[in-house]
């Protein structure tokens, strides 16, 4: 989303379902993840819109769905890319709205190579890095920055052409995993002229590319590769075009069923463009809904306690050669768009920081931020940790021991740790593998040789302490404490703000140079009630800023660069507008607009739809009368409309900056992605991601089928860890693959809660699923003599468990590549403690991800199944290795990076 | 009655938290809420047995090394016990650069955790960590 | 097509969402699909059942009656030989059969005590059994019944009482009649108490229950005396005996054959084995009971008998009401085949539907 | 309060009428449309979390995903799943091979996944209120149907009375219990826990009367729009039970759902069963009388 659009968020909020003509949910099981959401999708339904809900299994959101297309698991792009192939072919893209908006017309330079050329990969592979240089993917003549992802990717070109005297040589960085992380990206200065074909026939021009890109994704490709009926899938087009344009809007939904896979990122790249061709980003009752599975998912990534990311979706410094502030700047911030305001974002973040000690001689205190190497995401962490590298490690309100890939790599991770912080509700599996855990059952460990401290603190419920949550349409939401917490319970706000005064006291008068970021640290926060509680309200108004006299900010557009002012995260700017917590604000549905844009708040600037410029055309006219969202009212000569405009007010739809104007002022009036480089939606990623600039069809790191779409099998650059626990499934067709012959998908259940620590232990959830179960369908029960009701053992290379069988008509068999495959379902909330207990799914899936987001790969894997329960103790892992050997599995079996199947 | 958000899913449901002599009695939807209009899905109409259920821990547990099980140990000793950890470990595995690029880190300490928390939460665990030199910090947005 | 319009000034053309429908706007024409994968090759398969048409998975459309077997269906018995015994007891008085009558009373008031101890045990909250008497409700036959038990336990046992220590011959006297009287009640009551369920087994042979259960608790209490007192003055509990026993084996078999399939409960299960115990036992009971004229052995085998055979009636009963709860056919079967002779619409509130014995 | 209860049999009054309340609210009670229903489980966790009812066992009874099994005392909302090879209106499934309408395709397969959330009746005749003798249950102002727990003494005899297989024993606590339709939340003017929680309002509460003009409407909406199996069920004031207070839009056979396809209260076949009970006390005199008349030796 975020190197497509700008942002990394949804682009609208739920309630403007009710306007769709067509919703697409893939990647999502929305009525049961999601189901007090789903209202407004039954509100698009009874005013006529059709459902459509792709998913490889028929769920309760496929019962109200009027289309259901069961898919093979890991297949969406080939899906997606068949419908884009489809939209191009029968030239029904909203052609106005693609010139006007995207970079469909600009040109990419000659050194592009698609996967078109090279058999399934870009240029600029770098297979012994296991990562792309993007430099031959930028337009022609000039680099771009991305507006979020990798944006270091072109940092020492960008050094080294501004008088790189300062960045000697181009030696590699750092250390090899992760190296995409190491280049830097940057705004390139707009050149008026950049070069743009508006007619769109330009061969090189990003609509060709596009076009010949998925050529190949035909729908008989798609009915090979997918097990999707042809004439469904040609419906499936047909709807959806039906239901866009001028007069029509169509939607689309996804969750982690898109994000969880080796190229998740890419999905959504995929669903993207596919929807800018079809002109419904920005616009009302269109967009694309990322449905997050936790109640501060989004909140967490805007203030990420992420290892890439600062506040507002600023990269952590990489470690550079003698970098500094300004070096910094120029490698992460765009010439264009608002993000060329990054240094007032930052400065205003350091002095949040550090106060007084932040000044402009020492950068303020940027040297004191810690540098990245490369990618330091859990999975890495759990690799240090087995390494002896990591030794302390605080779990809060998450549960790795049953929700993280390879359950069985994240025990052994800890049972290697020094000392281990699990904060909870209850005694979660994270907290008691060194006693219960499946190890100690295996006799892989033993209690009394584990060394590991283990500190269990009970934490505050949300009804026990005030904060906000951001919820999946970039809602802040305020929640109020009801009561205070029992016990030593405590709020994690608790915990750190005491925590870090204990430090800071423990190195109070300390003139060690490495202690100086903590004694500098602004962390004095009023604290209330009986239990010290830090105020969040003093919280929430640092994050929102203040100027240089103490008062509370508006908007981002206030912050300044020289120190004058202070901001926790840009982006969240305006949340405490005039002093009051707008956070707060709970006015009730039916006294305002179906926008209700005075509930809560939403960054950016209480923007509702983003990108809602793009619902106006050239002359800011809505595109029709029935999909008016934001337009331009020639009295009073500014942008009005049901929302707050996603744009600079006054700006005219006909305004044309001058040559040479940087940052917000170089963006024209048709500009309406303002955090791009270029203004544009990118159909086309020149930079940010590190895969590649469009959405390549590969398979999953597991996959019993081979690549039809082209001769590389898997993502080339997917992040793969050749490790004992770790395993990977040979490639489909060589020898002992068929160890592993059917593909399995993981997912959530209404009545449960992600791994469980939230639902496990209540007796009014967990009478409602009682155990871990399998679906199954009658042909495959029948193929493996599974009865229902009776239980089943799955096996993949990792792991064993076992599971009730439910046989189900639900679980359709699909015809793919001409043979019948059958496909098998996990829940993958059980675990060994709790109210209800049974086996993780997660003990069976590998550690395989994502190189841009570091997400795991588990909704789509292959595995083995067979009748009866799983063998106990050490003989479950002679089951699991007795696999691997007929497997002919290897320490770099599926590690390859080019490899035909 | 309090106003509150269901802390599930991300859907953002809007809850009333009725109180009754300083304890939760019952959690039910806000029908003011312009996303949910009063609804809630069985999680969150389980969040009073989720905030109040007996399976609730509030006691500070400790396992020594080589203990075969938890002792009770109280909050502040805790968080002192805590502390000293981690600034030994930082100390222990601390880094000023690597292959001669300044990094000024620590890689000993790692944090797993956030989507469930509030953005304040979230904003003093970055604050401090960062502080601390820790890099390694993650959370279920990467799950 | 969303109907909704988000014109320039406010949105136009909202519908509340529960009008939402499913498989109504499927996009453009329903294309012939190709036949794909899903041969399914024939046989049954153990898959989350097809729902049989018939039922939800197999579960009991009614709840299971709570009674214990021990508790309810001994009270249906005692209830039944109390009430007989009673009646009997005051004949026998009048006509001076004393040795009858003083047995008839004592049966008659320890049935009528055993049967307050099962009701009481078998309640949920004992200590509320006083509850019964709160209201008198003619729509609740437990609620008559327990008027009527409150009436007749002190006269039963008064009745006795004096019968046993002959004071207050008057009194005693008075009691007995009033026993008498009521006794007949307290027989067949429990008979609208049971119908008066939706179990099909009990419901569906309501018109037949009262005789079945009057005809039982006369072959009890004629078993007790016949067994009891002397053959001489037997001749009555003789005659009585025959006729009831031969009535309850009748009215027994005209209830099942009227009842329509929830007959097919009595063959189930432990109601089978107690309705094939029962009827040889009757039978035999008859047969001693005529035979009871000469030789007070076959009096005593047939009293014996009739009393075990009654009892085992009840039983056979009782159970055939829980396998009858149990299996949701006997439920749905005859409620659909009511429906069909009523052209499909349900059972007009105003006319009664053609009761299930009515073919 | 206890008027002549074979009265309230003849007339259809207001149930709340006949039970005596003379100005009383409009009767209300739910109209459930099963076919928006999406099986999320919200109502039976939001009733369990208001009358404070005990959980009842963990078992996976492969019951599709319907882990409760049916209405009783520890379950007053229950969420029914059936899943069938039939297609709901021309509702697409991938993996169908059959064109053409709905129907039972036997050369393809569509699947359609029915769910519906069942709750008591309360009906206008309601066998449980007639048989109980301790009147513990009782009719309330709003025409809905409640047990007094301080005065049931769990005889037990109002579970087999029920035609639908509603209420139950609660066992360890031996009383009868069953949803109260929120009684207390009814005094106070509040909605049902169930029908508030309900995501996609498939439990509508209200004025009865409306309800059922609403229900007319939707199935004319349904039957319009080509899904010809859906019916309403037991809103027929003049049916076996004159009509439920909570009934139901189902989309296939009443007994699919667990549900009788033609429930009567027994209490109409009552006035035949004392007829032909006094006939029998009668015939017993009568036989134990004449017993004695013979002159016997």
């Amino acid at each position: 989303m975020g190197t497509s659009f700008g942002r990394g968020g949804a682009t609208s909020f739920q309630q403007d379902w009710q306007n769709s003509d067509c919703i697409l949910i893939e990647g999502s099981n929305l009525a049961e993840c999601h189901p007090v959401g789903f209202q407004w999708i039954m509100e698009a339904k009874a005013r006529g819109a059709t459902l459509i809900h792709v998913d490889p299994r028929y769920t309760r959101t496929s019962a109200l769905a009027d289309i259901h297309v069961p898919l093979r698991v890991g297949s969406d792009i080939a899906f997606l890319g068949g419908i884009i192939n489809y939209v191009v072919e029968h030239e029904a893209y909203f052609e106005d709205y693609v010139r006007l908006f995207t970079n469909g017309p600009s040109l990419v330079s000659e050194d592009f190579k698609d996967t078109e050329d090279l058999g399934g990969i870009f240029s600029g592979l770098d297979e012994e890095q296991r990562s792309y240089d993007p430099l031959t993917w930028q337009y022609e003549g000039e680099e771009v920055g991305a507006a979020s992802g990798q944006r270091e990717q072109l940092y020492e070109e960008r050094n080294e052409e501004e008088g790189g005297e300062k960045s000697s040589g181009h030696r590699p960085s750092v250390a090899s995993s992760g190296r995409g992380e190491s280049h830097g990206s940057g705004g390139a200065a707009a050149h008026p002229n950049a070069v743009r074909d508006e007619t769109m026939q330009h061969p090189r021009c990003v609509f060709q590319i596009v076009k010949r890109h998925f050529a190949r994704y035909t729908p008989e490709m798609v009915e090979q590769v997918c097990g999707v009926p042809r004439d469904l899938f040609v419906k499936v087009c047909q709807t959806l075009v039906d239901n866009s344009g001028r007069e029509r809007t169509s939607a689309i939904a996804y969750a982690v069923g898109w994000t969880q896979h080796s190229v998740g990122v890419q999905y959504i790249r995929t669903a993207a463009i596919l929807q800018l061709l079809l002109g419904n980003i920005g616009r009302p009752g269109g967009g694309i809904m990322a449905m997050r599975g936790h109640a501060s998912i989004q909140g967490s990534t805007d203030i990420p306690t992420l290892y890439n990311l600062l506040p507002g979706y600023i990269p952590m410094p990489h470690a550079h050669q003698d970098d500094d502030l300004e070096a910094f700047l120029k490698g992460v911030s765009t010439d264009k768009g608002y993000w060329s305001d990054m240094k007032g974002y930052l400065v205003s973040l350091l002095k949040a920081w550090w106060g007084p000690a932040a000044t402009e001689e020492n950068d303020f205190c940027f040297d004191y931020l810690p540098k990245l190497t490369g990618s330091h995401s859990t999975y890495e962490t759990v690799m240090a940790q087995l390494d002896g590298k990591c030794k302390g490690y605080f779990v809060v309100g998450e549960n790795p021991a049953v929700g993280s890939a390879n359950a069985k790599m994240q025990r052994l991770g800890m049972a290697n740790l020094d000392w281990l912080v699990v904060r909870d509700f209850g005694l979660i599996e994270s907290a008691t593998w060194w006693k219960d855990g499946p190890e100690i059952e295996s006799g892989e460990l033993r209690t009394q040789d584990i060394a590991t401290e283990v500190f269990f603190f009970p934490a505050a419920a949300h009804t026990e302490k005030n904060g906000s949550f951001t919820n999946t349409q970039r809602m802040l939401q305020w929640h109020h404490a009801a009561v205070e917490p029992a016990g030593d319970a405590r709020s994690e706000l608790w915990f750190y703000y005491h925590l870090g005064r204990v430090i800071r006291e423990k190195l109070s008068g300390s003139t060690d140079e490495m202690d100086a970021p903590l004694l500098d640290l602004q962390w004095d926060y009023p604290t209330e009630g009986t239990v010290a509680e830090p105020s969040a309200d003093a919280v929430l108004a640092e994050i929102n800023g203040w100027d240089a006299d103490g008062r509370p900010l508006a908007s981002y557009e206030q912050l300044n660069a020289d120190g004058s002012t202070v901001c926790g995260c840009w982006i969240y700017c305006g949340v405490f507008t005039d002093g009051t917590n707008q956070a707060a604000r709970r006015k009730p549905a039916r006294e305002q607009s179906s926008v209700a844009p005075e509930w809560g708040w939403a960054w950016p600037a209480n923007r509702r739809i983003i990108y809602n410029r793009a619902s106006a055309d050239e002359n800011g006219k809505p595109w029709s009368q029935r999909k008016a969202y934001v337009w331009w009212d020639e009295e009073q000569s500014k942008w009005v409309g049901h929302d707050v405009p996603d744009f600079d007010p006054s700006k005219s739809p006909w305004h044309r900056p001058p040559a040479g104007s940087r940052g917000a002022e170089a963006l024209s009036g048709e500009d309406a992605f303002v955090m791009q480089a270029d203004g544009k939606a990118w159909l086309y990623a020149p930079a940010g991601l590190t895969d590649g600039p469009l959405p390549t069809h590969y398979e999953p790191q597991d996959s019993p089928f081979e690549n039809l779409l082209y001769d590389q099998q898997r993502n080339p650059v997917r992040q793969v860890f050749a490790r004992r626990h770790n395993r990977y499934h040979p490639n489909p067709g060589t020898r002992g693959s068929e160890a592993f012959p059917y593909p399995i998908t993981t997912y959530r259940l209404t009545e449960h809660h992600t791994a469980g620590g939230m639902s496990r232990w209540q007796p009014y959830l967990s009478e409602l699923q009682p155990e871990m179960f399998c679906e199954v369908s009658p042909e495959l029960a029948e193929e493996r003599e599974l009865v229902h009701r009776g239980w089943a053992t799955i096996i993949t290379a990792r792991g064993v468990i076992e599971a009730r069988v439910m046989v189900t008509e639900r679980m359709a068999p699909l015809l793919v590549q001409g043979r019948l495959v059958h496909q098998i379902g996990l829940p993958y909330h059980w675990g060994t403690n709790g109210y209800s207990k049974g086996d993780s799914a997660n003990e069976l899936t590998a550690i395989s991800l994502d190189p841009n987001s570091h997400i795991q790969e588990v909704k789509a894997l292959s595995g083995d199944i067979r009748p009866g329960r799983r063998p106990r103790g050490s003989a479950a892992n002679d089951l699991v290795e007795d696999y691997i050997r007929r497997a002919g599995i290897t320490s770099d079996t599926g590690m390859e990076v080019r490899g035909d199947h | 009655m309090v106003k509150s958000v269901c802390p599930y899913c991300a859907v953002g449901c809007g809850q009333n938290v009725f109180v009754k002599d300083e304890r939760v009695v019952h959690i039910e939807g806000d029908p003011d809420s312009p996303v949910s209009r009063g609804r809630l899905c069985p999680k969150g109409s389980a969040s009073l047995q989720l905030t109040t259920g007996e399976t609730r821990r509030l006691e500070v547990l400790y396992r020594a090394p080589y203990a075969s099980d938890w002792e009770v140990i109280d909050l502040d000793t805790a968080m002192d016990m805590v502390a000293e950890r981690v600034l030994r470990t930082r100390r222990e595995f601390w880094q000023w650069d690597v292959e001669g690029k300044r990094v000024r880190r620590t890689m000993g300490i790692a944090s797993l955790g956030g989507a469930t928390l509030d953005n304040e939460e979230n904003y003093l665990m970055k604050k401090l960590y960062t502080a601390l030199g820790a890099i390694q910090i993650e959370n279920q947005a990467r799950i | 097509m969303n109907r909704t319009e988000v014109t320039t000034d406010g949105l136009k053309g909202a519908r509340p969402d529960r009008e939402a429908t499913t498989g109504v706007n499927t996009g453009p024409g329903t294309p012939d699909l190709p036949t794909t994968a899903r041969r399914r090759r024939g046989g049954e398969r153990p898959v989350v059942p097809d729902a049989e048409f018939r039922s939800y998975y197999g579960q009991a459309i009614i709840n299971r009656p709570v009674w214990e077997s021990r508790d309810i269906a001994g009270y249906l018995f005692l209830g039944g030989l109390a009430g007989a015994s009673s009646l009997y007891a005051a004949v026998s008085q009048l006509t001076g059969r004393r040795r009858s009558a003083r047995v008839a009373k004592v049966t008659a008031s320890g049935a009528a005590a055993l049967s307050l101890a099962a009701l009481v045990h078998d309640l949920g909250r004992r200590g509320r059994f006083l509850n019964m008497l709160r209201t008198f409700k003619p729509t609740s036959p437990m609620s008559v019944g327990s008027w009527l038990l409150a009436a007749y336990g002190p006269a039963t046992t008064l009745a006795a009482a004096s019968e046993v220590t002959q004071l207050l011959p008057v009194v005693g006297g008075l009691a007995t009649a009033g026993a008498a009287f009521l006794g007949p009640g307290v027989a067949t009551y429990t008979a609208a108490l049971v119908c008066n369920t939706a179990v099909p087994a009990w419901h569906d042979g309501y018109r037949q229950m009262p005789f079945v259960f009057a005809a039982s608790a006369a072959s009890s209490a004629a078993g007790v005396v016949l067994a009891a007192s002397p053959v001489a003055e037997a001749g009555p509990a003789r005659l009585l005996g025959a006729v009831s026993g031969a009535a309850e084996l009748a009215t027994g078999e005209w209830m099942r054959k009227e009842m329509g399939l929830a007959a097919e409960a009595f063959d189930e299960g432990k109601a089978s084995r107690y309705h094939r115990l029962s009827r040889p036992l009757l039978a035999a009971g008859v047969l001693g009971a005529v035979a009871g004229r000469r030789s007070r052995l076959a009096a005593a085998a047939g009293g014996a008998a009739l009393f075990a055979g009654s009892a085992l009636t009840r039983l056979a009963i009782f159970h055939a009401g829980l396998v009858s709860a149990a299996d949701p056919r006997y439920t749905v079967v005859p409620q659909r085949e009511r429906l069909a002779r009523v052209g499909g619409e349900t059972t007009r509130a105003g006319e009664r539907g053609p009761g299930p014995g009515e073919r | 309060m206890t008027t002549n209860p074979f009265a309230q049999l003849l007339e259809d009054a207001d149930p709340a009428t006949a039970a005596g309340w003379t100005d009383h609210p409009p009767r209300v009670g739910f109209f459930t449309d099963t076919s928006v229903c999406i099986g999320c489980k919200a109502c039976e966790v939001a009733c369990k979390e208001w009358n404070h009812v005990p959980e009842d066992g963990l078992r996976f009874t492969g019951m599709s995903y319907d882990n409760t099994i049916g209405l009783g005392a520890d379950t007053w909302r229950h969420v029914a799943f059936i899943e069938q090879e039939k297609r709901i209106g021309r509702q697409v499934t991938g993996a169908a091979t059959s064109d053409g309408d709905r129907g039972d395709d036997d050369d393809g397969h569509a699947v359609r996944w029915l769910m519906s959330s069942d709750v008591c009746k309360h009906c206008t005749h309601a066998a449980c209120l007639d048989v109980c003798p301790t009147g513990a249950l009782f009719r309330t102002e709003f025409g809905t149907v409640v047990v007094q727990e301080d005065i049931c003494n769990g005889c037990g005899y109002c579970i087999p009375a029920c035609p639908y297989g509603v209420i139950d024993q609660r066992r360890g606590d031996g009383r009868a219990w069953k949803c109260t339709l929120c009684y207390d939340r009814l005094g106070v003017g509040a909605e049902p826990a169930c029908a508030k929680a309900c995501p996609t309002n498939s439990i509508q509460f209200g004025v009865l009367d409306e309800l059922r003009e609403r229900a007319d409407r939707r199935l004319a909406q349904l039957h319009d729009a080509g899904i010809g199996d859906a019916r309403l069920y037991g809103r027929d004031p003049e049916d076996g039970v004159g009509g439920d207070g909570a009934f139901f839009l189902l989309l296939d056979e009443p007994e699919v759902y667990g549900l009788p396809p033609d429930p009567v209260v027994t209490t109409r076949d009552l006035p035949q069963m004392w007829r032909r009970t006094a006939s029998a006390a009668v015939l017993l005199a009568g036989l134990v009388g004449a017993s004695f008349l013979r002159r016997t030796r």
